[in-house]
């Protein structure tokens, strides 16, 4: 699997961003669905640095990414220290735009845009997200 | 990211060229900021040159949206690449923000 | 010459195509009169396919600005071919009325 | 010259305006000079069927049109009574909007567009305004 690893940076977005979409564009995802593993790419990364590492320049970032027979597969691994997913609700945009928070659309927005969101936490070897999107008869 | 505003009689448009994400998304929030501190609450954000907007992206413009309602006007965005819009709805910036598909009809609807 | 009138909250925009002479000039007169008979003092004039104006069109455009700013609006003109400005100078329009180099300008100044 | 007759009629405008045009672009006139000449002609013919005939088919428009070494030669013949140019005065823009009359720009933008104007009227072989644009080195 080509694997790259980053510093947990926000001025590395734009290269994760790039080394997954290359990859999903090499399976034939249209642009939509290229934007969709980017983005909920983007939005892990987000999540490690600032809720994992707790701020920039903390901790480090491995991105592997390849296409599989079915799709693409996406493993982040991160050396923070976990959450539990089950605890985190969905975004909730039946409010007025007033009682909106500005929080909590990057968990739902990587659920959405892939078919498939794992996470494995691991002291030792380190947490590992597996998102996977298939490729379907449109693409 | 790159940010260019242009001022009309009743709203400002402002143009973003690129990647909108953790990264680049306070230098927007300054400008939409900058707009709203000038009293002026009716702001076109011209989508046309942007590749990519994270949720950080979205929620700078549903507070932007927050406070150009409080003083009377609006937010509206124009120019949205297809592929950046089932994300716009699911982060619920489609309930809250008009979408226009030309800059002259945005600019227009103030 | 055809005609088209696009709504926008705060002006029509009305776009002529091809020659405006004596022939044609009672259309368009006729087409800027249903506007301003709607109420509406807003317009820009759309010339982006205007290949042709004489001064019997031109003279339909000032009478419209006199209309127009009598209901406290105006007419703005956009996309004016190089070639006609002379003429529009020497008719008096340039005096009367802005000429405006692309749509958005010219409607975001209502 | 080449030329042409055209009942006096406010729908052959376009294809006087045609005819002159082509013979100025091929004088290697650039667009603001063939607009000029065909505005020229434009408000001369419609000046001919308004005050000239007092209406639309009432008369005929002879257009001869040619490339002269100098630049290009329009001469518009009609068979109505005849005016005196001199006594007409050049419009006056310095008014206020609303005492605009909406009139009288046709002869100065003749004088404009083009170097030369030059009426004659004869009752019987007909009245002959002649319109000369020349060549200038910017051409
Ligand atoms: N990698 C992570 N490490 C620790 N906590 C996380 C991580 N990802 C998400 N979370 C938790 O889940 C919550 C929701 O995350 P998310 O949906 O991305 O919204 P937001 O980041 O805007 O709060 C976060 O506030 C945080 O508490
Ligand atoms: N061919 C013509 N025959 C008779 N009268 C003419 C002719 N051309 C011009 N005139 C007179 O000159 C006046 C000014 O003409 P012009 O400058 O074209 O403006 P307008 O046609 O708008 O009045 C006309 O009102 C008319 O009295």
């Amino acid at each position: 699997m080509p694997t790259r690893k980053f510093i947990g940076r926000y001025e590395n977005l734009a290269a994760i961003g790039k080394f997954v979409s290359r990859i999903a564009q090499k399976a034939g995802f249209d642009a939509a669905q290229v934007y969709a593993v980017q983005l909920a790419v983007d939005e892990a990364c987000t999540n490690i640095i600032e809720h994992g590492y707790g701020g920039e320049g903390l901790g480090e970032i491995e991105c592997a990414c390849d296409i599989t027979p079915g799709g693409v597969t996406v493993q982040l691994r991160d050396w923070s220290a976990g959450f539990n997913p089950e605890d985190i609700p969905s975004p909730n945009y039946t409010v007025p735009l007033e009682q909106l928070k500005p929080r909590g659309a990057g968990l739902y927005l990587m659920r959405q845009m892939m078919d498939d969101v794992q996470f494995s936490f691991d002291p030792v070897r380190g947490n590992l997200l597996t998102m996977k999107k298939r490729k379907t008869d449109s693409s | 990211m790159e940010l260019q505003t242009t001022s009309y009689k009743r709203c400002d448009v402002l143009k973003a060229s690129g990647r909108i994400d953790s990264q680049t998304a306070p230098a927007l929030e300054q400008a939409f900021n900058a707009i709203v501190n000038d009293g002026k609450s009716g702001i076109v954000f011209d989508m046309s040159a942007v590749d990519f907007i994270s949720s950080r992206g979205l929620w700078v413009l549903l507070e932007t949206q927050k406070a150009c309602k409080k003083e009377g006007g609006k937010l509206v965005l124009v120019n949205v690449a297809e592929e950046m819009k089932e994300s716009l709805d699911l982060a619920g910036v489609k309930h809250f923000v008009e979408i226009y598909a030309d800059l002259i009809t945005a600019v227009g609807s103030f």
